[in-house]
């Protein structure tokens, strides 16, 4: 079998963040959207792992934390939003979010 | 084969470290196989000892003194048929107790029973049980969300609030704890076997190290499990007069049983964390100030001892059973207990004395190993009767109160110890 | 969670939400936490099949409505099929936990009306059931309250006790729970022998226990949490509302009838009125206990002092009361129990109508809970001390 | 602790990323893809775990897995998804955005196959267990000084604060 070098790693990786694009791009349910954003960054997450493997320093695994805390807030703030908006539209499409103020 | 197994037997580190694949699956097998087991004599006592505690007498039917009614239950349960509400989440309503019992089995793998009695040293160990117990109240959660009902969404949106917010006072004790660890040594651990040797260095359970501050951050991490595992007086959840059963209303039968598991399981695992924390995981008392060969002696007697103490009580429990003949059965079955309970004391005994003198034969290292788990085991059936007596003492708490003490009590009080313990350790180092 | 409001809008609730006012359009600001639920009537908190339909925003009540009549049987309609004596036991299925209250309150309705009033001893063995009687309610009620706040253990202990009571009762007249005690005129049934000495004895016995009770409770810290400043009824409403019982009491308002209207043979004794003074469920459950110690010193001396004599007044055979109506209410364990009999002069009353205390202070539920939470519904209703078979009749 | 089968946990737990990855962006329902997003990001940590980094698996599993998901599940709970789910999932652009990703899809396969030879095919053993430590000390520097990442740590936790303030200000009736 083949030994698995950063390169599987990196193929993941762009498989999920592909999918987070996909996701982003063509779902209308709000949460999806943000869900898919959690993938993106996931994606990124594996690949800063992954290279601080292959250089064999921890820089990489610092930087994938503070991408969590950077998710965490992300995720936060927007379902915040999310939660304004749908008291205030009852919708949490993203194509009906088509005002810019009400 | 036989080398592969044997050769680790004189081995002092977990199967995991030595990377040796047979015992970490037996420790697998035993620990699945004796938390059941655990579980179900747990059932059996909490509902003797609630019953005591309330005058009654409690399961009395199954076997002599209701001793094989967690057996019956547990057919009964299988047995049972399994009830999925017509308009539930088929799929999610399926897979939601599957999701807590995984968390609560998965910890498992990381608790040290002794240092080499656990099937993994891991170096993140307390923050991996942190987490995976984190994840039994997706299972909650969801379980709630799936029945498509008002009390279990309710009961589970309580209890996951609950438990999102005593993970932080959890927490930030069990962070006060490991700084402890990096006293002696300049470096802390993750890790649940070195938390346990740090106290051992430090000659010092951490419960009792600068006196009040280990105790307070005990009582948080005490008092914040009993939340996180949904007990009285904290069983908001599964508020039986207010959501008639919380999250596992719509639950029946073989499922049902699984969310009850998992709340054992989950029980057992936190007390492991404070045991290994705070009481000195696997150590028996006084490990340093009695150290000689004699004392050594004395303490492995204990395991020993105290089947002879239950065989005893089995024993005296037979005599008193009524002479009539319907209770020919239960007697001579309580009896065959005893006997049982009695040989294994002898075991235990016979072990202690045989590993009494040679330090490097298998017996001594026997002998050693159930020292260990005896100590750990004792130390968490502490904490399980003490969830027992809360339930039957208290009442129970309302919802925004439990809330208010977790944020407004619990956390600034843990905050608090987390600073003073950091400038304390830095004054004393 | 609003994907599950929309079920219990059925024509029936509907029709019942009245002060909910459920036919409102949708704000402009849309409320995402608002929901209605059913509880009850198959809930283990509404003691019996009591529906308490509530509005929540989040788990904050904003309204509730009490759907009754699940255990209507016609008791009221029954009467005027029956006899005055025949009718009697029917009393006894009203409020089941305090069937010798309802007894003499019927009794002594009936011997107004005949103009008949029953012998001494009678009226102190009436006493002495009856103010049994009030501890057993009592303690059946703090049992069932506590287990409702989440406290097991004291409804064991108080099981145990009312026991005792229990087999009183059954050794004086051979029914535990729908008495039948007393008949029109007195009592059919002298004491049995050693009756003083059991009951000085249960006195003895339960004293101590009521501390237990309350070394349990009074002073656990949740209790008092969960108790104090919950369910609140200021003394002018709950007077506004009808409310009377331990629940006026516990507003500060010193009304008993026991003591206001003397009935049987309570202006003989020596008590006190025990009363709150903030009406929230902590006080209640202080008088209640408080009102336990009374009654203990209530049969004390009626014990001590009962008189020889007859124990039935001279009643015709066929009761046949006058042409009139009468109103006659009792201290029941829950509160005034009124009866209201119009008789036409046959063997048969014209009309009965009951004033069951838990109805009136049933009544008090939605003022109590405005504005608290859900688990607070609970102890509020558990506080009011309501018998389903009372308020449904 | 010497890896097990390694390749084959990889490609298990690559397989379970990208399935369920496939999941959470097609299921109707919001909670199957929560909880399908759960599984990869289950599936992700055992990935730091075959990398040697124990302690961003503890972080994946606290973080995400046991935080953030539950954040996302409770928001799922509180909105109206029975009207959305007899909605149409996707939005009227949906081929543009496919094509676009797939695009992206295509760079990236181009940017690995023209410049496999950049990486070098090594993978270094990292000390696994002393990670939780050495990472510390990149976080708050070894005694007697400041970590290279201190600042950013917390600037950080300021962020954290900011946006614990902003959601609580969003979702709050009344302030």
């Amino acid at each position: 079998m083949v030994p698995i070098t950063t390169f599987h790693y990196l193929v993941v990786a762009a498989a999920l963040f592909v999918l987070g694009v996909i996701g982003v791009l063509t779902r209308r349910n709000v949460v999806i959207v943000l869900m898919s954003i959690e993938l993106i960054l996931n994606a990124v997450n594996l690949n800063l792992v992954a290279f601080s493997r292959m250089w064999g320093n921890l820089h990489g695994q610092v930087f994938s934390i503070f991408v969590t805390v950077d998710a965490a807030a992300e995720a936060a703030v927007g379902l915040g939003i999310l939660i304004a908006f749908f008291r205030n539209k009852e919708t949490i499409n993203v194509d009906e979010i088509d005002l810019l103020k009400w | 084969m036989p080398s592969f197994i044997m050769s680790y037997l004189g081995s002092t580190v977990t199967p995991g470290e030595a990377g040796n694949q047979f015992w970490a699956l037996m420790y697998v097998l035993i620990i699945f196989a004796g938390v059941s087991v655990a579980v179900m004599a747990m059932n059996w006592l909490e509902r003797k000892a609630l019953a005591h505690f309330q005058i009654r007498l409690g399961p009395m039917r199954v076997g002599p003194h209701g001793l094989l009614q967690p057996i019956a239950d547990a057919i009964k349960l299988m047995l049972k048929e399994d009830i999925i509400p017509a308009n539930a989440d088929q799929f999610v309503f399926w897979v939601a107790p599957l999701i807590g019992l995984l968390a609560a089995f998965t910890v498992y793998t990381v608790i040290p029973f002794g240092p080499s009695q656990a099937v993994s040293d891991m170096n993140i160990g307390i923050l991996f049980m942190l987490g995976v117990s984190s994840l039994g109240v997706l299972g909650i959660v969801v379980a709630g969300w799936a029945s498509n009902s008002h009390y279990p969404l309710i009961g589970a949106l309580r209890s996951g609030a609950q438990m999102v917010s005593y993970e932080v006072a959890m927490g930030l004790a069990v962070v006060s704890a490991i700084l402890m660890t990096s006293l002696k040594t300049g470096t802390g651990t993750l890790s649940m076997i070195g938390i346990v040797q740090s106290q051992q260095q430090q000659s010092v359970w951490f419960i009792f190290k600068f006196f009040p501050l280990g105790f307070i951050a005990f009582g948080i991490f005490a008092i914040a499990m009993i939340a996180e595992t949904n007990r009285a007086p904290f069983d908001m959840a599964e508020a039986e007069s207010e959501l008639t059963a919380g999250y596992h209303t719509e639950y029946s039968g073989l499922r049902w049983s699984l969310f009850m598991l998992a709340e054992y399981a989950t029980m057992i695992a936190v007390s492991s964390i404070a045991v290994t924390l705070w009481l000195g995981g696997w150590m028996r008392p006084f490990p340093n100030l009695l150290h000689a060969p004699m004392w050594d002696f004395i303490f492995s007697l204990f395991p020993g001892l105290t089947f002879l103490c239950l065989a005893t009580i089995a024993f005296i429990g037979t005599a008193r059973m009524p002479a009539h003949s319907f209770f020919r059965i239960q007697r001579i079955g309580l009896a065959v207990f005893a006997a049982l309970l009695g040989f294994l004391a002898l075991l235990l005994l016979v072990i202690a004395v045989a590993g009494r003198s040679a330090d490097a034969s298998l017996a001594a290292r026997f002998n050693e190993g159930i020292g260990y788990v005896y100590w750990f085991v004792l130390k968490v059936a502490v904490f399980m009767y003490l969830f027992i007596w809360y339930r039957a003492t208290w009442p129970r708490y309302r919802f925004d109160q439990l809330m208010r003490i977790g944020w407004k009590v619990m956390l600034p009080i843990s905050l608090g110890v987390l600073v003073v313990t950091a400038i304390v350790g830095v004054l004393v180092s | 969670m609003s994907s599950h409001t929309n079920d219990t809008t059925n024509d029936v609730s509907s029709r019942a939400l009245s002060n909910l006012d459920l036919e409102t359009p949708a704000k402009p600001y849309l409320d995402s936490n608002e929901l209605i639920i059913n509880m009850g009537p198959q809930h283990p908190a509404t003691h019996g099949v009591l529906r308490v339909i509530l509005k929540l925003d989040g788990e904050k009540v904003l309204g509730t409505e009490c759907v009754i009549g699940y255990l209507h049987r016609g008791v009221e309609k029954i009467a005027e099929n029956r006899t005055y004596a025949m009718f009697n036991p029917y009393i006894d299925r009203m409020d089941y936990v305090a069937a010798v209250s309802n007894g003499l309150g019927y009794c002594e309705a009936v011997e107004k009306l005949l103009n008949v009033e029953a012998p001494r001893r009678a009226k102190y063995i009436r006493v002495i059931l009856t103010e049994l009687n009030r501890i057993a309610s009592h303690q059946l009620w703090l049992g069932t309250h506590a287990l409702d706040i989440g406290a097991m253990t004291p409804l064991f202990y108080t099981f145990r006790d009312r026991e005792e009571i229990l087999k009183i009762f059954e050794k004086y007249c051979g029914a535990r729970l729908t008495t039948h005690a007393f008949r029109i005129g007195g009592c059919q049934y002298e004491t049995y022998a050693g009756f003083e000495k059991e009951v000085k004895h249960f006195l003895t016995y339960v004293a101590p226990k009521i501390d237990e009770y309350e070394a349990l409770l009074t002073t656990n810290r949740i209790w008092l949490e969960r108790t104090k400043n919950v369910g609140m009824i200021s003394a002018a409403d709950a007077i506004a509302l009808g409310v009377t019982g331990p629940v006026l009491r516990a507003s500060g308002v010193q009304w008993d009838l026991r003591k206001a209207q003397p009935y049987a043979a309570y202006s003989e004794f020596d008590f006190e009125i025990p009363t709150g003074e903030n009406g929230d469920t902590y006080d209640r459950y202080l008088v209640r206990m408080a009102e336990m110690r009374q009654s203990l010193r209530i049969i004390e001396q009626a014990v001590n002092r009962i008189p020889e004599g007859p124990i039935m007044a001279k009643v015709p055979k066929v009761i046949k009361p006058p042409v009139g109506e009468i109103y006659h209410s009792i201290e029941a364990p829950k509160g005034e129990l009124g009866y209201f009999i119009v008789s036409d002069g046959s063997t048969q009353p014209y009309r009965v109508r009951v004033r069951p205390p838990s109805f009136v202070n049933l009544q008090a539920l939605d003022r109590m809970v405005r504005g608290l939470l859900v688990a607070d519904v609970i102890a509020v209703i558990g506080t009011i001390d309501i018998v389903l078979g009372e308020v449904d009749r | 602790m010497a890896p097990v089968a390694t390749p084959w946990f990889f490609y298990v737990l690559a397989g379970l990323a990208v399935a369920s990855g496939v999941a959470v962006i097609t299921r109707r329902n919001a909670v199957h893809s929560a909880l399908a997003l759960i599984v990869t990001l289950l599936s992700v940590a055992g990935l730091y775990l075959m990398l040697y980094a124990p302690f961003v698996f503890a972080v994946q599993l606290f973080v995400y897995a046991g935080g953030i998901m539950l954040l996302f599940l409770f928001v799922i709970m509180l909105v109206n998804i029975e009207r959305s789910s007899k909605e149409r999932r996707f939005n009227r652009m949906w081929p543009a955005g496919l094509v676009a990703a797939c695009a992206l899809m295509a760079l990236f396969i181009s940017a690995f196959v023209k410049g496999r030879t950049l990486f070098p095919d090594r993978m270094i053993l990292l000390p696994e267990s002393s990670n939780t430590q050495q990472i510390a000390g990149l976080l708050y520097g070894e005694p007697g000084r400041i970590g290279q990442y201190t600042f950013a740590f917390e600037i950080a936790s300021l962020l954290l604060l900011v946006a614990i303030l902003g959601a609580v200000i969003m979702t709050k009736k009344k302030i």
